[in-house]
């Protein structure tokens, strides 16, 4: 099984892999490219699972080679399930995200990274009628801290595919 | 007293706020998943000189864009005839 | 199902608006400071402290490790050990892995394991460590895009990016890593101007303590002169070289303290890479020159370039032996050039071709990995001997002119 | 009272940045060293500390009297981080300079340590303290009015 770690640049990402992650973590090139990637192994409930940390995309529309390596990361692995790492500040241009990443049919588990910075600036997120919107699971994590990485690895197991059309059709009824 | 008046991103001066009201069609694209899109806020924070990026933030994201690609976005600029510091 | 952007992002803005509330907006210390550091007026200073930092960083550091340790570790230890042990003196085998048998440093030694071992291992690896440290913490405190920001103002006139200030700074240490750091550029004339204009121009940190603490009263004048050809060819290179330099655009994120665990996860996956991809190019290179002295093309080389140098840069013929170490470490030849007897201005001009005539063969060794990667190795290996033909005699010969003009040759 | 405060302060560590900042342009360029003290107006790349010192003199004189504006405040701010970024890295420079020994000697002597200690050193290590004292001060007040 693999996890795929899906965010903007400067996201905390990488923290976050850090926090999932063993010590035997490889950086290696993507062939072709001048684009490099980190991959790990973890184990969740026993099972073990490969974790790549895929380089910072915006969108899954590429703009430049990362963002390629990106999508290519993306499209190689049709049965992974994906992390997306939202900057808890900026939800919206994170939402856009990770609802490119449902459409694509990925089961996906989204991660509200730098929760504290959001508290701080006064921002309040209802993060239940979230995930009964979006129908995902949706963890508030610090991930600098290690605060609700916990629950992220619990969650990974019980995320599921998301019909876009229902979602569709619920948002525009709200 | 507030008066609006439309220029391009690249002619916006420090602390002035507007509205995003035109992207040309090449730049929509491509920052489309950064958040900058018609009808959001923007706040103009620095511009370098001599024709240098501009540093724009539209919520709580801060974005830096070359002088070519500001002159492609258009704003509707409020003209705050108050005296402000541009902090608030 | 796919939705367009337009549709996606209404759908978003429905989520938003149910789920997330702004509170009233908050200027803080720390908010304004992020801001300073952007502006030119308060963020170009800033920025000057920051790289000076870095530098002296940089020369704490590595003069901790290579000074204080690698150079009698490898002096007093390695060398005369490895000289007495290894068999088959007077072989050409012993000359290229050991290389001179009455050397006593690892400098002058010119062989694998001495030299090029001494060279991967006692100055590269602590600058390594050093530079890629000071860039991950910058990187993850969230400054750098601001420097890319201040920088991309000047740098974006000769098709360069803002984020072409990683390989300059990291080359002001060491050009490996700043060849090697190239790839973060976005296409390939970016990383091919940068890969050339860096190996040519930006005198590596070695190379700047000796000139400093040798020649410190023209330090200014040939830092100056570098820096002119590297705006000077950058812009030819702009014009000349095929291919695009897109504007910047980037995320400018809020300031965060870095943790300890990050940086240091970042840096061992960064040193672990370099040891394992670029070491071995080093000691290739080393091993390379070996040869080249062995078959005799070195000495063939100096004896033509003689005249050239006596000719067309005004500077004495002796000046060939130094360039000759300049291949294997810069701040050595600019230390043996110190010793032979010229005027003042002689010394800038030979300084300055020290500089600009090769990079050192680590360097090179890099640019020849990373070539693929900008347009082919040969396309890279061709374009920079042209470039660096055209600008040791343009650039060299330049210095030569402006001399004469002046009446100090 | 703390605005007469931190007017005096703010006076006082960008006077004391300010000048010593000239002084390093200029002995840089006119080529000379300079010792006063216990202070050294010398060293490689003084020229930069120079302009680092003088611009952080400014950033401190310019927000004198105006230190209820937010922006001022963190300009003060940023003048004490430049200083520390010149000064920290010349006590990095001190400690690990001390370590070391030379002369077939892997490690320094004690008396060779402790010697490395004695200065004289460059002007921004001095101004530290007041630097310190006047961004806890900073913060202080921000933590104050939030709270």
């Amino acid at each position: 099984m693999t996890i795929l770690l899906m965010g903007h640049p400067n996201v905390g990402k990488s923290a976050v892999f850090n926090r999932l992650t063993g010590a035997n973590i490889t950086e290696s090139n993507y062939p072709g490219t001048t684009v490099d990637f980190t991959e790990g192994h973890t184990f969740i409930a026993g099972k073990e699972y490969r974790i790549i940390d895929v380089p910072g995309t915006f969108s899954t529309e590429p703009k430049d080679e990362a963002e390629r390596v990106a999508l290519d990361i993306l499209e190689e692995h049709e049965d992974a399930v994906v992390i997306v790492v939202i900057d808890s500040t900026k939800v919206e241009r994170g939402l856009y995200l990770a609802f490119e990443v449902l459409e694509r049919g990925y089961p996906a588990v989204i991660a509200l990274n730098m929760w504290d910075d959001a508290e701080r600036q006064n921002i309040n997120i209802d993060v239940s009628r979230l995930e009964e919107i979006l129908e995902v699971p949706v963890v508030p994590t610090v991930a600098i801290s290690g605060k609700g990485i916990y629950r992220l690895v619990e969650k990974i197991p019980s995320a599921t595919q998301v019909d876009i059309k229902d979602l569709k059709e619920k948002i525009s009824e709200l | 007293m507030k008066t609006k008046s439309t220029m391009k991103l690249s002619e916006m001066e420090y602390g002035e706020r507007g509205v995003i009201r035109e992207i040309k069609q090449d730049l929509k694209d491509q920052i489309l998943g950064r958040g900058i899109r018609v009808g959001k806020k923007i706040r103009m924070d620095t511009k370098q000189p001599i024709n240098g990026p501009v540093v724009i933030t539209i919520g709580k994201s801060t974005t830096s864009l070359g002088y070519n690609l500001a002159r492609k976005i258009t704003v509707e600029v409020e003209e705050d005839d108050d005296t402000s510091d541009g902090t608030s | 199902m796919k939705l367009e952007p337009e549709e996606r992002w209404r759908l978003i803005d429905r989520v938003a608006r149910e789920t997330v509330q702004y509170g009233a907006e908050k200027t803080t210390i720390k908010s304004t400071l992020a801001e300073l550091t952007v502006k030119p007026f308060t963020g170009i200073p800033f920025a000057i402290a920051i790289l000076y930092g870095f530098w002296a960083f940089f020369n704490a550091f590595a003069g901790f490790f290579t000074d204080g340790f690698f150079v009698p570790l490898f002096d007093d230890l390695w060398l005369p050990w490895i000289q007495e042990a290894f068999p088959l003196e007077g072989s050409w085998f012993y000359y290229i892995l050991v290389g001179d048998p009455a050397a006593t440093n690892s400098f002058e030694a010119f062989g694998i394991l001495t030299s090029g071992l001494f060279v991967a291992v006692g100055v590269v690896l602590p600058a390594i460590v050093a530079f890629y440290l000071v860039i991950t913490v910058l990187e993850d405190s969230g400054y750098m895009p601001r420097l890319a920001v201040l920088v991309d103002t000047v740098l974006h006139k000769i098709g360069l990016h803002g984020f072409a200030v990683v390989p300059m700074i990291l080359s002001l240490g060491c050009n490996v890593p700043g060849v090697a750091s190239t790839r973060t550029l976005e296409t390939k004339k970016q990383r091919f101007m940068m890969m050339i204009l860096l190996s040519i121009f930006i005198p590596c940190g070695a190379q700047l303590g000796v000139m400093l603490s040798l020649i410190p009263e023209y330090f200014g004048y040939i830092m100056l002169y570098l820096l002119a050809g590297f705006f000077v060819f950058g812009w030819i290179l702009n014009k000349v070289v095929p291919g695009s330099s897109p504007e910047i655009m980037t995320d400018v994120p809020p300031f965060r303290i870095p943790t300890i665990s990050n940086v240091s996860r970042k840096l061992w996956v960064k040193v672990k890479g370099f040891f394992t991809n670029a070491i071995p190019f080093v000691l290739l290179g080393v091993g390379l020159v070996n040869i080249l002295y062995l078959v005799g093309a070195i000495d063939w080389l100096s004896n033509i370039l003689g005249p050239v140098f006596t000719g067309w840069f005004g500077i004495p013929k002796e000046t060939v032996a130094p360039l000759i170490a300049g291949f294997l470490r810069k701040d050595l030849a600019v230390a043996q050039l110190s010793a032979i007897e010229m005027s003042g201005f002689q010394l800038i001009t030979s300084v300055v071709i020290i500089s600009i005539y090769f990079p050192c063969i680590a360097t090179f060794s890099m640019i020849i990995k990373e070539g693929r990667n900008s347009g082919g190795v040969l396309k890279v290996l061709g374009g920079s001997l042209l470039t660096l033909v055209t600008v040791v005699f343009l650039w060299g010969g330049l210095l030569h002119l402006i001399g004469m003009i002046l009446g100090v040759t | 009272m703390k605005q007469k405060t931190f007017n005096f302060i703010l006076i006082l560590v960008g006077a004391s940045a300010l000048i010593p900042g000239i002084l390093e342009l200029l002995f840089t360029l006119t080529g000379k060293t300079f010792t006063w003290g216990e202070i050294a107006f010398q060293g490689e790349f003084m020229f930069w500390r120079g302009v680092v010192l003088l611009a952080s003199g400014v950033f401190y004189l310019t927000a004198v009297y105006h230190t209820s504006r937010t922006e001022k405040r963190a300009q003060a701010v940023l003048a004490s981080l430049m200083i520390w970024i010149v000064g920290g890295m010349e006590i990095l420079s001190v400690i690990l300079s001390s370590i070391p020994g030379d002369g077939g000697r892997w490690f320094n002597s004690t008396q060779g340590f402790f010697s490395s200690y004695t200065g004289p050193f460059i002007p921004a290590i001095f101004l530290l303290p007041i630097s310190l004292v006047l961004v806890l001060l900073i913060f202080g007040e921000e933590r104050k009015n939030e709270g």
